[in-house]
């Protein structure tokens, strides 16, 4: 994609005689800069076209034809700055990025006009370092982004050859397997659950009727009228449902709650006491 | 221009190659559409490849929508291995009724979803049904004559247990475990 | 029992059917569980389908996660003109940042930033995983503890690459590199 822009930044180079003359930091640019011949539209698709700022830098080194050890950080800054400028006077959208390298460029190109200080110590390095470093890390990734798109692709360059079949339709239409050890499993969970409700016996008959009193008329709260029955749980098994039923009965005792059966051996419903039940009263 | 062979592997490639059944009229216009090759041609070579992938794993074969490859008849059964994962599975909710059913047999509903806590589903029961794994074997003589559920010998046959007095030694939860449940507060669910 | 003949049809029509690469324990597992076959023999049965095949528009190639019959690679330029809608075209930025995942990984997502000196769209990180290439194999033990990204098997077949290692200016990183990373705690690319 690099090398489409490089062409045309190329070709664009005896015919683009003028540019729109740029600012940088604010000063007007009075003579065109070398190596700057590219035409707005142009410059629009190479910034697109470059995946950031460490491959824009790239370009510019490569343009020059030096190698990045020797990065001529002077001119480079220069360069990058210029195309910056001009991407901003052209009102293209500038991703911060490129602002990050500017600064990291103009502060390597400021260090490197210092005077170094006289007791310089060796672990001082080349300010260029860590950006030559990093641009050369860089370079060997975007060849490798290059070799891998160059590689024959999927869907692109050979396609997966498959043949339909019926079996995925028999499949879908054969029951699942189980094996013994699932249904041993499956058993297993199924006793504990009854050991566990084994042990709550005890823990129910631990239990004070008064504690049941109270989750009874919780109960009953929300409902006006409640099925006896189902105040009682099977789970817990017979002392549970003796608790429950003492509960109900020292209830009804205290003037709590009401039972009502509308006949004989039909169902009995329990509601609060200070609810009028008399809808069911027959 | 393009040779018989060449012809012969475009042909094959763009119908393997197709999500869909591909017609004549799609290769002229699309793989073929720079050469210029007429349908009888291409009726040729689609005879050629029908003949050549005759006796092998997939055949082409033709279509109402045009033509395609696919795996030769005989070989689903076999096949359908491959997808056999994706069969669905039973839910920890069908196997646990199941195992109550062989363990406590002959029960009722109520008294499985006593045990289990929660109700059980009309499905998981038809789907037992429909297994052949469980039948009705008789009606509780209580309010409301509620149907008894028994294993049947296809049962004891898919998981090859000899009786079922068998059944609830295998699922003996050990030491351990019981131990274990002790020193937790559990509530069961439901 | 299975015949060769029956075999060889078993194998190439699993092959041809699976979505996905096979490698030859799936085979063994699968379609030919209930036959008693080693792996030398099933090797032979795709040799001799390799043979067969290696003149034919489809061809049976052995990738990273399996064996797989994909179209003959000089007629991709013909065959993409059909499928053109389905070729999609990726972005230098994705490129760079899927070639720096595989050389680099397990890498975050502000490693690859690092060394691109852009951010990473969130787009292109979504785009890698839903194509499978890319997953997350872990989290680096650093504060907000960043997702490590690896490639896949899947990324690795659809560039048709047996390793990371078949790329060569991914496989030698200049010397320099090299020097410093020795003094990292890097994990090997798996």
């Amino acid at each position: 994609m690099n090398d489409n822009v490089e062409l045309t930044a190329d070709s664009e180079l005896g015919e683009q005689q003028s540019l729109p003359l740029g600012f940088v930091r604010g000063e007007p640019v009075i003579e065109r800069p070398e190596d700057l011949y590219i035409p707005p539209e142009a410059l629009e698709i190479m910034l697109d076209a470059f995946s950031g700022p460490m491959d824009l830098l790239l370009y510019l080194i490569r343009r020059q034809k030096v190698d990045i050890l020797d990065l001529p950080i002077l001119s480079i800054t220069k360069q990058y700055m210029e195309y910056v400028e001009l991407m901003r006077e052209l009102k293209l959208e500038l991703a911060a990025d490129y602002l990050v390298m500017a600064a990291m460029l103009a502060e390597i190109k400021s260090r490197l006009l210092l005077p170094k200080p006289p007791s310089e110590d060796d672990e001082e390095e080349d300010p260029r370092a860590e950006l030559i470093r990093r641009l050369r890390e860089y370079e060997v990734i975007r060849e490798g982004a290059h070799q891998l798109d160059q590689q024959p692709q999927l869907e692109r360059d050979f396609f997966f050859a498959a043949a339909t079949t019926d079996a995925k339709d028999l499949a879908a239409h054969t029951p699942p397997e189980v094996s013994m050890e699932e249904l041993s499993l499956a058993l297993a969970r199924v006793m504990r659950v009854v050991q566990a409700q084994t042990h709550h016996h005890i823990k129910r008959e631990a239990l004070s009727t008064r504690e049941r009193m109270s989750a009874v008329l919780e109960r009953l709260a929300d409902n006006e009228n409640v099925d006896f029955i189902t105040l009682f749980k099977v789970e817990e098994g017979k002392p549970g449902v003796v608790v429950t039923f003492l509960a109900i009965l020292e209830l009804n005792k205290e003037g709590l709650i009401k039972l009502v059966q509308a006949e004989p051996y039909s169902d009995i419903y329990v509601s609060r006491a200070s609810e009028q039940a008399t809808e069911l009263e027959a | 221009m393009i040779n018989d062979k060449q012809l012969k592997q475009l042909v094959e490639a763009a119908i393997f190659s197709s999500e869909q059944p591909v017609t004549i009229d799609q290769l002229l216009t699309g793989v073929l559409a720079q050469y210029s090759l007429n349908k009888p041609r291409i009726r040729q070579v689609i005879d050629q490849l029908q003949n050549e992938y005759n006796e092998k794993g997939v055949n082409l074969v033709e279509l109402a929508s045009g033509y395609r490859f696919q795996t030769r008849p005989e070989l689903g059964p076999a096949l359908s291995q491959m997808w056999a994962e994706r069969a669905p599975r039973y839910s920890a909710a069908l196997m646990e009724t199941l195992a109550l059913i062989a363990w406590r047999q002959p029960i009722t509903r109520g008294e499985i979803e006593a045990v289990r806590g929660v109700s059980v589903s009309t499905q998981i029961m038809k789907t037992l049904q429909e297994r052949g794994w469980v039948k009705v074997v008789g009606h509780k003589e209580v309010p409301g004559r509620p149907a008894l559920f028994a294993t049947t010998k296809t049962f004891l046959d898919y998981f090859s247990i000899q009786s079922v007095a068998d059944i609830p030694a295998l699922a003996e939860p050990p030491e351990s475990d019981t131990r274990e449940r002790d020193n937790q507060e559990e509530i069961p669910s439901g």
